[in-house]
């Protein structure tokens, strides 16, 4: 289970030292992650070295990390940054100091302060699961009283971008896209904080349902929030009323969508950006080239595909049974 | 010669560089009122904390009823009948004197609520700690549900001195039971003394007070830096040859009883 | 320069009987709290559900009671383990890492083993007890203080449950339904409530009915407000330190059975803030940090006053920041008030 | 039986002279750490360096020191106010939300109003020294002990900070460079060291001074040594404590100082675990959690310490995992082994 | 009449229900010992902690020299030229002796040293500490930067004896400063008692021995239930009268002086 095995070029076997640097430690998808990173060095000849943050949000773990990464002698580092923006420093610091330095799953802010961006695109994934849930409101001649379950306060840029997808994707209007909250659409219910995590996302769900028993409609930052806002509203009787749409595509969440739990997922992919990651600086170790960005986007998108066994028309999506061959954890 | 009751030989207790007792020995004969004197630090509280389990000696050898014990805990010297009143007292201020009384030895229910729900028997241990209180007849306590942190510095004494003599079987222990009381107070510690004697048990004194020590011991066991230096007869020794010899301004008669 | 004094005073011996005269009312109801030991904390409950109650007509519903009944089940268990280690005057910062960790040993290794229900829960009691008996074996043995120990443990705890799990989340699906019958509900007169909940309810009871009536619970007691003298006056302390920690830790895996049933998972993430939140509610419930005093019912009800401020806040709309704030002035306020409370001399 | 006794002893009085001559050699050693306080943690320390040094080249480079000085800068700094603290037999357990209120406090005013650094910096101070002084007094006043008072304000102060920064991280670019010239480096013997480490080291060697030199640093060692003793000795403890937690609040505003150099902005979710890393660092320095006894250096010792573990693992490969683990397994070795040191009666 | 150095008039304490202070009444004459006695709880140190600025008395006056005065801390009475040695002794067990001695009137070294960084001057004090023992006579303390925690319980007495009798410049009071002496550390605290009446500063003196009480003090207050109850002179009441009148058993002559 020790993932960074030896220690850099004085392990002596070892090629490049790539470091990932994963918001925490116990979220599936970063476990993930790492595993493709691992698996992608495995084939580059490269070696992994990880470290995580304590807890979603834990900013100075990070900066340690990644200092510890330039001492040690890493060629660079993939990191899913917990503060988007104070974060930044600190990446510029690895980049003067000749490290290629690649953001995975969220943007830095501004998305430039990396080298490149290696994501899902967030806002997209939030569109989709928007559009979807709109075309099934509308089909179904329902009024939707809209709960939205975010990451935590502090406005990191995928929780900003999901959440203000999705609404943009459903038709509210978002005002300004860089915040969360300040709509006015009075078919939002409310938000509440999960952490991106099952206990988090059940209380959150409670509490909105108790200001609005109503609800029939839950956003959710990801899948682990949306497994706790489902027993909420199991507890509460009220599973089969109300549609939850998330973001992640992980084997539990799609089979969490099979079996009609979750409506729509949107599926990322984790393995990709972690083996994209690490390919990329092997390669830049090998000969000094940065990787080039998406045509037309600031980041290099690894694809989302919405996921669910009740199609809406004019929202491509694939069923369940597909998501399955392609999930991931 | 009749077999001492308690009896300590060689004792030696070590705390770091510090060496309280440094082998010292001590008899106890039964019935009989044994008072112990010393300057501070002589090593008196550490040898009754020895005799009574709270400290084992490094060395030495301790004899009940001549037959050799050794004391790993209160307990132990508690199940072989010697009940110790502490010059910290050992109590616990937020429980009832009736708990205080029975601590570490509870009774517990009748029946299936004993036996199965392990519950206690409050109103029996309260009504036998009234008894106790009321036979020893030294304080005015008027409610055996009082909790001890409510009491005065003396009544507290009284407790602690009313459980020693109470369950002691054997040996009753006390170091400067009287220390920090009145003297109307102090007298009613002799008093209970004394009683414990009429009793047939024997009791360890620890005290400073010469007047009280000649007036109630039997024999007077004198340590001076952690050995017993003499033991003397309050009705042949002189008050002030005993505070001599303490201190060591005299040596002790080359035989002592 | 002479003086005959009047004996006017009742003659019942030390400490001298005062007069009750002269009492204001507000030391007249000073008086009346004290006289229950619970009471401080439960008066705050009290009047935290009017005012709730009047600010929004849902809180009193059967259901959202049941729902906060649900909300608190975690940390009230919990809290019932870090009661009886703070009545011995000490704390454990690890009691959620030992319930995450043993949440996940029940689950996983049924998950991989197909390891039943019963033996995969009762190999979680065993784990939880075996972490407490560490922590008591470290403070009874190495005479460290139980902030140090639990500080340490802690992380390590915290280290093998990333180890073991691999950091994944082990869904309920996975497991047998045993596992997550604490989050299944049952029918109390119209309102559902879950099995979660009423074990919580049962256990403060059984805890609350061995600190009050059995040797133990005494002894509890006894060391927490005097180790040396507890030892001088017989008691087994280090016996009855090594019971109270082990007895938490198995609590604390009771815990964990209720957070699987809850969240209908077992999760590597869940439960790090939890030992300030469980000594908050032992803390508001009135139990001492110096040890030796306090009561299991207490600190249920301080859960509950937590739970019941953050719930009747979030139904009056009000931002988490402020329900942040609230619990922070509460614990204040709640405390300084059981102070007073105490204060007064029986 | 009879008994001459011979007096051996040189009649030193009391307490009786020992005789040196059965010690074993552990005795010795146990004897010769002994005579330093701090003397524990800094053989731990060594240890330390010296196995990391051997399981990795880099490890003893001056660049890596020069980053170890750095990762312990923030909390360091604050380990001393913590210490502080602790010497009173208080406990902090609010110092990183008074950091994090601070900093968001310096940088957002700056960012917002256009207020130059300085003033910005003296304002983050003010607040820093304002939130220890309501800390102390709630101690002081309410006579409420310091872990339930820094458990309530660690809330609160927590809840004005994400009130006021709105959640929202400030970037470093909006700042004036004063506020971020703690993360600038100087040229020391070829080696690039921060403001921030540097600050941090003469802080310490001030507080130490300050404590073993002046009147208010024996006051704080006998207020923590023996609260109601001290009051009667002459000492005025309640100013000698609000003095305490207003100068820990000030050192906490200091820490925020470095914070923002080090990370280059603000962010409001800074700090959430900070203070029990400071506690932490404390600990293992060899400050005692009851109050009286213990020192600054030690605290900077036991700083570098957890640094230095995790640092060195880091380089020689091992997970975090494991870090974690070493570190819990730390704080119990480190403070095992104070102890043991400490047994020795001088 | 003289002026009182000290005086007290009808001063009130009380604690929740209980009365500790019942109207107490108490005067000091220049250069004399005055003994304090009475049963445990009779309000005793009560009141001296009133008149050392311990404790605020609810009610009543507190006079020096004749003015009123009102201590609202430790300080304001030691401002006043009042020391005192508490029954629980109140010395800081992790500082040295002379740290100890000096508690709160620490001395600073001349110079930048000590009005900018305030820097204490270490040998200063500790010499002046060695002075002042020495000067005592009373123990045999070798060391003034020795530790007070390492002291026995007789040592730590003797230093916060010799706290006050070196500080205090208009009245030295002690709670029964011997409660857990030897006899020889008695003897040597009564004797530096007689020492400070020497000097002229006039003494208060606690205690539950009557031996003592009679062989140093000028007069006696015996305190009960809270008030001041008679004066002797113990030149002309027998101890078992004292006793008597201080247990209620008696009545006190209907004139004292
Ligand atoms: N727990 C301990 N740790 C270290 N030293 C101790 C301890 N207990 C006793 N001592 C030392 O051992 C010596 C003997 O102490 P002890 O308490 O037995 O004396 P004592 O005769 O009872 O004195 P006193 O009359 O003051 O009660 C003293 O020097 C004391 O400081
Ligand atoms: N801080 C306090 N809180 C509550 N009650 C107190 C306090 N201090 C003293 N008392 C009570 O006031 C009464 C008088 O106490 P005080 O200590 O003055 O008696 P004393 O004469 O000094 O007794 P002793 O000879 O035992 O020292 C007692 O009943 C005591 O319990
Ligand atoms: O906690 C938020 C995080 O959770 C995920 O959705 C994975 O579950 C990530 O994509 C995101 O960064
Ligand atoms: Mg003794
Ligand atoms: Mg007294």
């Amino acid at each position: 289970l020790v993932t960074g095995c030896g220690s850099g070029d004085d392990a002596g076997g070892g090629g490049t030292l790539v470091g990932l640097v994963t918001k925490t430690d116990t979220n599936p998808f970063f476990v993930k992650m790492k595993e493709g990173a691992q698996a992608a060095a495995g084939s580059t000849g490269a070696t992994v070295q990880s470290f995580a943050g304590k807890q979603d949000g834990d900013n100075q773990s990070q900066v340690d990390a990644i200092e510890n990464l330039i001492g040690a002698g890493a060629k660079g580092i993939l990191i899913t940054p917990n503060d988007s923006k104070a974060i930044v420093p600190s990446v510029d610091k690895a980049r003067q100091a000749g490290l290629l330095v690649i953001a995975l799953d969220t943007q830095l802010e501004p998305a430039d302060a990396a080298d490149a961006t290696f994501a899902t695109d967030n806002y997209q994934a939030g569109r989709l699961i928007g559009q979807w849930a709109k075309a099934k409101f509308e089909a179904e001649g329902k009024q939707a009283k809209i709960a939205l379950l975010d990451l935590n306060p502090n406005q990191v840029s995928v929780d900003v971008q999901r959440d203000q997808g999705f609404l943009e994707g459903f038709g509210v209007d978002v005002k300004d896209k860089a915040k969360i909250g300040d709509e006015s659409d009075p078919r939002i219910v409310g938000h509440d904080v999960t952490d991106g995590a099952p206990e988090g996302g059940r209380t959150a769900m409670e509490n909105l349902l108790q200001k609005d028993p109503g609800i029939n409609l839950v956003y959710t930052i990801n899948e682990p929030a949306a497994a706790g806002a489902y027993e909420a509203l199991k507890a509460a009787g009220k599973e089969k009323d109300v549609t939850i749409v998330s973001v992640d595509g992980g084997c539990p969440g799609v089979e969490n969508v099979k079996s009609g739990i979750i409506g729509a997922t949107a599926q990322q992919y984790p393995l990709k950006m972690a083996q994209l990651g690490v390919e990329a600086i092997a390669k830049f170790a090998e000969d000094g080239t940065k990787p080039q960005n998406t045509a037309g986007k600031d980041f290099v998108d690894t694809g989302v595909t919405l996921v669910t066994d009740q199609p809406a028309t004019g929202v491509e999506s694939k069923d369940s049974a597909w998501g399955l061959q392609n999930c991931w954890g | 010669m009749t077999t001492p009751v308690l009896q300590a030989r060689g004792l030696v207790k070590r705390y770091g560089r510090v060496t309280a007792l440094a082998g010292a020995d001590l008899e106890l004969l039964p019935g009989e009122i044994l008072a112990v004197i010393g300057d501070n630090g002589a090593g008196k509280s550490s040898l009754i904390k020895a005799l009574s389990g709270a400290v084992v000696p490094d060395e030495g050898e301790i004899l009940v009823d001549g037959r050799p014990v050794s004391f790993s805990s209160p307990i132990d010297a508690r199940d072989a009948g010697i009940e110790t009143v502490h010059q910290s007292l050992a109590v616990s201020p937020s429980l009832d004197i009736a708990a205080n009384l029975f601590l570490g030895r509870e009774r517990r229910r009748r029946g299936v609520l004993g036996s199965v729900f392990r519950m206690l028997d409050r109103n029996g241990m309260r009504d036998e700690a009234r008894r106790q209180l009321d036979a020893l007849g030294i304080m005015t306590i008027q409610n055996p549900g009082q909790a001890v942190e409510t009491l005065s510095g003396g009544q507290r004494q009284a407790v602690a001195v009313a459980r020693a003599a109470a369950f002691g079987s054997r040996v009753v222990i006390m170091d400067e039971p009287t220390a920090a009381l009145g003297v109307r107070e102090s007298r009613a510690v002799l008093d209970l003394v004394l009683q414990v004697r009429e009793r047939g048990l024997p009791v360890i004194l620890i005290s400073h007070n010469m007047p009280h020590v000649f007036e109630v011991a039997d024999r007077i066991h004198i340590q001076r830096l952690g050995r017993r230096k003499a033991v003397v007869d309050p009705k042949t020794v002189s008050m002030s040859d005993a505070v001599a010899i303490m201190t060591g301004a005299m040596e002790p008669p080359g035989q002592f009883a | 320069m002479s003086t005959t004094l009047s004996q006017s005073h009742s003659s019942g011996g030390n400490p001298l009987g005062g007069d009750d005269t002269k009492r204001s009312p507000l030391a007249r109801l000073q008086h009346l709290l004290h006289s229950q030991a619970t009471i401080g904390p439960a008066a705050v409950l009290l009047v935290a559900i009017v005012v709730f109650a009047v600010l929004s007509p849902r809180f009193l519903t059967p259901g959202n009671i049941s729902l906060i009944l649900q909300q608190v089940a975690v940390i009230g268990t919990l809290a019932v383990g870090q009661t009886i280690v703070i009545l011995t005057a000490g704390i454990d910062l690890s009691c959620g890492a030992i319930m995450v960790l043993t949440s996940i040993v029940m689950a996983k290794v049924a998950a991989d083993t197909g390891l039943p229900g019963l033996p995969a829960l009762l190999l979680g009691f065993l784990v939880g007890t075996l972490c407490g008996l560490l922590n008591g074996l470290l403070v009874t043995r190495l005479k460290l203080p139980p902030f140090i120990v639990t500080l340490g443990t802690l992380n390590v705890f915290f280290a093998l449950n990333l180890w073991y799990s691999e950091s994944a989340t082990i869904r309920g699906t996975d497991m047998p339904s045993l596992l997550l019958w604490t989050g299944q509900t049952i029918n109390l007169g119209g309102t559902r409530v879950t099995y979660g909940s009423i074990m919580m309810v049962v256990l403060v009871a059984a805890m609350a009915f061995a600190l009050k009536n059995t040797a133990w619970g005494r002894h509890v007691y006894a060391t927490g407000d005097d180790l040396e003298a507890s030892r001088l006056s017989g008691i087994r302390t280090a016996r009855v330190l090594l019971s109270v920690y082990a007895t938490a830790g198995a609590v604390y895996a009771l815990a964990a059975w209720v957070l699987i049933g809850r969240i209908a998972s077992a999760s590597p993430q869940a439960g790090q803030m939890d030992n300030l939140d469980s000594i908050t509610a032992v803390v508001i419930g009135g139990t001492s940090l110096f040890g030796g005093r306090g009561a299991i019912v207490g600190s249920l009800i301080g859960a509950l006053i937590v739970g019941v401020f953050r719930n009747g806040l979030a139904l009056a709309g009000v931002d988490v920041l402020w329900q942040t704030l609230a619990v922070g002035v509460l614990i204040i306020v709640a405390v300084s008030l059981d102070q007073w409370i105490r204060k007064v001399k029986p």
